[in-house]
């Protein structure tokens, strides 16, 4: 296997476990783990799209590295990836507080106001 | 020279100013200005000629390697609607949020969902996309859960969760469309796509639009719908069904239509239109809370706006975008009201609205024409929309025309009802103890009203506009 | 039967995406790129002047996204600040009570200027080595994280803070406009003389854009976790 | 290089099973901070410094102090108001305090 192919599979289960976990789980810091987890493997995957074999850092450095550079552009996109997934966090678990707060559970079966 | 930028950097330094203006009234000032802004650069933009799009390039780099956005006549037409109904909404939240504490913040989310509608409405590059796409959905989550209760916190992050699913999804379409394209400019995206390996695109496509359609409502991941729209607060219940998930539905068939013009997405797509006005209709009727009915309706509407887009031909585009001007208007109008209904009585069923409308004798006129509009009764304004979306569709001769005319025909029967059930109790004989438990005066405040009214305007009024509406879903 | 759903869902999902992205990655791994990256590579030491390429790409090429990405990180603290103002339990308001002892608050104290210094370089040699904005915004925002979290007493300026905050995001912006009336002609265009490459001064704004980023991530997570961890007096204070 | 990723990948599959396998939920959450870690640790090795900084300080530390928030404020107490937690919190609190005097 090489490495582009470990990487892709092991991104892949990523996001299969963190999407199991957010469809499965009752508990809503657990979803918004499930969450996390999936996000991450995303951003394993767009990596993985800009590796090359044998690929040096896309710097410039004073002695030139031999060999080819790795894309540079899907690391830029991963970069806003991370910070969107961030604040997507931090507003879920906002909102788990409040509703702690309101209803005194997280559990999403105990909360009947809505089907979920 | 007056760049497209303007349109999104205008509201994005309003909203980072409005942090500091820590009173209401300055907040609200300071909103209503930039919205009035908007509508003037709308305005000069739907008037200038732009038979061909002006583009405009982002840090003097041309696509692929920057980030070109473009405004064409479409966009002019739809950013008029946003900027329009923004002001509009904006004024009625001066009265309507009146008791709130802390609003100010409110308006600064309010003004950067404007900002992330037109920045999805003018980009060209896909990732650029998906950033103010995500701006979006994450105002939309707050705006919803500014209700501040039990019910809106659900909705919010019920909603919030799949959008995220959904956001994922797109971001893993936009990486594999950058691995088979090299580039993410959409027309770079699109070429390359056509000479991939056809499962390839239809992975990438399928990933794409189901994650847009969360937030586009389309049928089978609307679920989230119903419950943000009935317990957000109502003016922005009118502002999440009055442009957002058009917005978002228009924004995604231009994608599938030109990113992803080598899959077939139309056919899928046509049927999950009809599911959607099927459900939606049907729960509509069934429902016995006025904003949970009318949310239901906006998914049925969709549904319809989504049926005429995707007929392929020209004159159902026409008919699609037309309905889509005449829903934003009624159903903002309703939303509107129903939050009055709501703020006057403290109850949320339809059943203790009864005798409203005779108390408020001009707001449940508006009421009223705006439901006929939506049912489609002459000479009002959707009537027009609803036979130019049906011969429209007996012309096009796609496959499930003829069940689409059927569908919408029983979904016009089942809204017909439930909004006439709707009006009937509103001019009924009131019980005794709703009369006692109205409470304020007996209209609306002058500002709502102003905004009411303006929003019916279009709905009396919008078969003029009828020739001035694009249809060219070009990229 | 949920568990049913989701496995079905999932499994039926999996299979797809193997099957076909497997057959993506499974001609032998790339040894040269086919991507606008590789121009983006040939072009960014003359255009930008960064000899990172990926801050080149964030700050200049995509520049606009990262107004975007601030953008979030800015509707979420406001979403935070709206939604965080009621939870008034007092809990983390005793936990904070037990401050640690003397050592550890003047500790924490003492350690703030080197861990903003940290954040200040890695910010500000965003363009020649691994780093930027948004990791020393972090960086900075942490040193104030451990001040919070050791003292009773510290009540964080909000307004400065918010000022901060303000000033960033129309600063962002003034560039912008800089740039678009400036003769490139274009908003967020890098008009400023590009240096000696891979000097501390050089790559034109893009050290500039990533101070201003970094001030603006900082203040939104200082907003935020202070929001978080608010006690009841503070939560009251900041209603009004 | 090979080898390395793939053992760091099957660190990773791992870490992320038993954060959504494991009954405890500060667990979890610790683990999903391990996880990020590792995580930047596979992007540094292949060639993505500027990722992998960047997902150790919002990935692994940031995320974490919001997760850590969120347990201590939806800890549920026993005689469902937040007072007893609050007691709770500070004997124990208390009682690791004097275990370190008593070591010390």
């Amino acid at each position: 296997m090489t490495v582009p192919q470990i990487l892709y599979v092991s991104a892949f289960l990523l996001i299969l476990i963190g999407l199991y976990s957010l469809l499965t789980q009752r508990n809503m810091i657990r979803m918004i783990i499930g969450l996390n987890i999936a996000d991450l493997g995303v951003n394993l995957f767009l990596v993985t799209i800009g590796f090359v074999d044998k690929g040096s850092a896309p710097i410039f450095r004073a002695q030139a590295a031999a060999g080819p550079m790795v894309d540079p552009v899907p690391q830029a996109l991963v970069l806003t990836s991370i910070v969107i997934g961030f604040g997507v966090t931090a507003l879920a678990l906002t909102l788990v507080m409040r509703l702690f707060v309101s209803h005194g559970s997280i559990d999403t079966a105990r909360i009947r106001g809505l089907k979920w | 020279m007056v760049s497209p930028i303007l349109f999104i950097v205008v509201p994005l330094a309003a909203a980072f100013l409005t942090v500091l203006v820590n009173r209401n009234a300055g907040a609200r000032i300071l909103a209503l200005l930039t919205a009035l802004t908007l509508s003037a650069l709308a305005w000069f933009w739907f008037r200038a000629d732009l038979s061909t799009p002006v583009s405009v390039v982002i840090a003097g780099i041309a696509p692929p390697m920057g980030i070109q956005l473009s405004m064409d006549r479409l966009s002019a037409a739809l950013a008029l609607l946003i900027s329009v109904s923004g002001l509009l909404v904006i004024l009625y939240s001066q009265s309507y949020l009146k008791s709130e504490e802390a609003q100010s913040k409110h308006y600064a989310v309010l003004l950067l969902l404007m900002a992330a509608s037109f920045g999805i409405l003018l980009t060209r590059d896909l990732f650029n996309l998906f950033v103010f796409y995500e701006i979006l959905c994450i105002s939309s989550y707050i705006l919803v859960a500014s209700e501040e209760t039990k019910a809106s916190f659900e909705a919010s992050l019920k909603y919030l969760l799949l959008g995220s699913v959904g956001s994922l999804f797109m971001l893993v379409a936009i990486g594999l469309a950058y691995r088979v394209s090299g580039s993410l400019a959409m027309s770079d995206i699109a070429r390359a796509l056509g000479k991939a390996d056809s499962s390839y695109a239809m992975l990438t496509a399928a990933l794409f639009v189901l994650g847009m359609g969360i937030e586009a409502a389309i049928f089978p991941v609307n679920t989230w719908l119903p419950d943000a729209h009935s317990s957000a607060p109502s003016s922005i219940s009118a502002v999440l069904s009055g442009f957002v998930i058009e917005l978002a539905l228009v924004v995604l068939l231009r994608i599938s239509m030109t990113v992803f013009s080598s899959v077939n997405l139309m056919l899928p797509l046509r049927y999950m239109a009809l599911a959607g006005i099927l459900i939606g209709e049907l729960a509509a009727f069934g429902q016995t809370e006025l904003k949970r009915t009318l949310a239901y309706s906006s998914m049925g509407q969709v549904g319809l706006m989504l049926f005429a887009l995707t007929l392929g031909t020209e004159a159902g585009r026409q008919a699609g975008m037309a309905h889509l001007v005449m829903h934003t208007g009624a159903k903002s109008v309703l939303f509107l009201i129903a939050g009055y209904f709501i703020v006057r009585t403290g109850k949320r069923e339809i059943k203790s609205y009864s005798g409203l409308g005779r108390r408020m004798p001009l707001t449940g006129v508006l009421f009223v024409i705006a439901a006929l509009s939506l049912v489609g009764v002459p000479p009002l304004f959707g009537f027009f929309t609803k036979f130019k979306i049906l011969s429209a569709a007996a012309a096009s001769g796609a496959t499930g025309a003829w069940l689409g005319i059927a569908v919408i025909l029983l979904g016009t029967v089942l809204e017909a009802s439930y909004l006439f059930r709707v009006a009937r109790t509103l001019y009924s004989d009131p019980e005794g103890e709703n009369v006692k438990a109205v409470k304020g005066r007996m209209e609306m405040d002058v500002p709502a009203l102003v905004a009411v009214f303006g929003f019916t305007l279009l709905v009396i009024f919008g078969s003029f506009l009828l020739p001035l509406i694009p249809s060219g879903l070009a990229l | 039967m949920r568990k049913l759903i989701g496995i079905l869902l999932i499994g039926g999902f999996a299979f797809y995406l193997v099957t076909v992205g497997m057959g993506l990655f499974s001609a032998e791994s790339r040894s040269e790129l086919d991507s606008v990256g590789s121009e983006i590579l040939a072009t960014s030491p003359d255009l930008s002047g960064a000899a990172n390429t990926v801050t080149a790409v964030v700050v200049q090429y995509r520049g606009f996204d990262t107004l975007g990405e601030v953008t979030v990180l800015f509707v979420s603290a406001l979403g935070v600040g709206m939604l965080a103002m009621a939870i008034k339990d007092g809990l983390l308001k005793n936990l904070f009570d037990d401050n640690g002892g003397f050592v550890l608050q003047a500790g924490s104290l003492a350690l703030l200027p080197f861990i903003v210094l940290v954040g200040l370089y890695i910010t500000l040699h965003g363009h020649l080595s691994p780093g930027g904005g948004f990791p020393g915004g972090v960086i900075i925002a942490t040193a104030v994280f451990v001040v919070i979290l050791t003292s009773k007493t510290l009540s964080i300026p909000r307004g400065l803070i918010n000022v901060m905050e303000t000033l960033a995001g129309l600063g962002f912006l003034a560039i912008g406009f800089v740039g678009l009336y400036s003769p490139a002609q274009s908003f967020l265009a890098n008009i400023l003389p590009k240096g000696e490459f891979g000097s501390l001064l050089s790559a034109g704004f893009i050290p500039v854009i990533y101070a201003i980023v970094a001030i603006k991530v900082a203040s939104e997570l200082i907003n935020i976790i202070s929001k978080l961890t608010a006690a009841d007096s503070d939560s009251k204070e900041a209603a009004e | 290089m090979t080898y390395i990723v793939f053992i760091l990948c099957v660190f990773l599959v791992g870490m992320a099973l038993a954060a959504i396998l494991v009954k405890d939920l500060r667990s979890a959450i610790i683990l999903l901070s391990a996880l990020s870690l590792f995580a930047s640790l596979v992007f540094l090795i292949v060639a993505a410094p500027d990722v992998a900084i960047t997902e150790a300080a919002i990935g692994s530390a940031l995320t974490t102090v919001i997760f850590v928030i969120a347990l201590f404020r939806t800890r549920k107490s026993t005689e469902g108001n937040t007072s007893a937690t609050v007691r709770r919190v500070d004997e124990s609190a208390r009682a690791v305090r004097q275990k370190e005097t008593d070591n010390a």
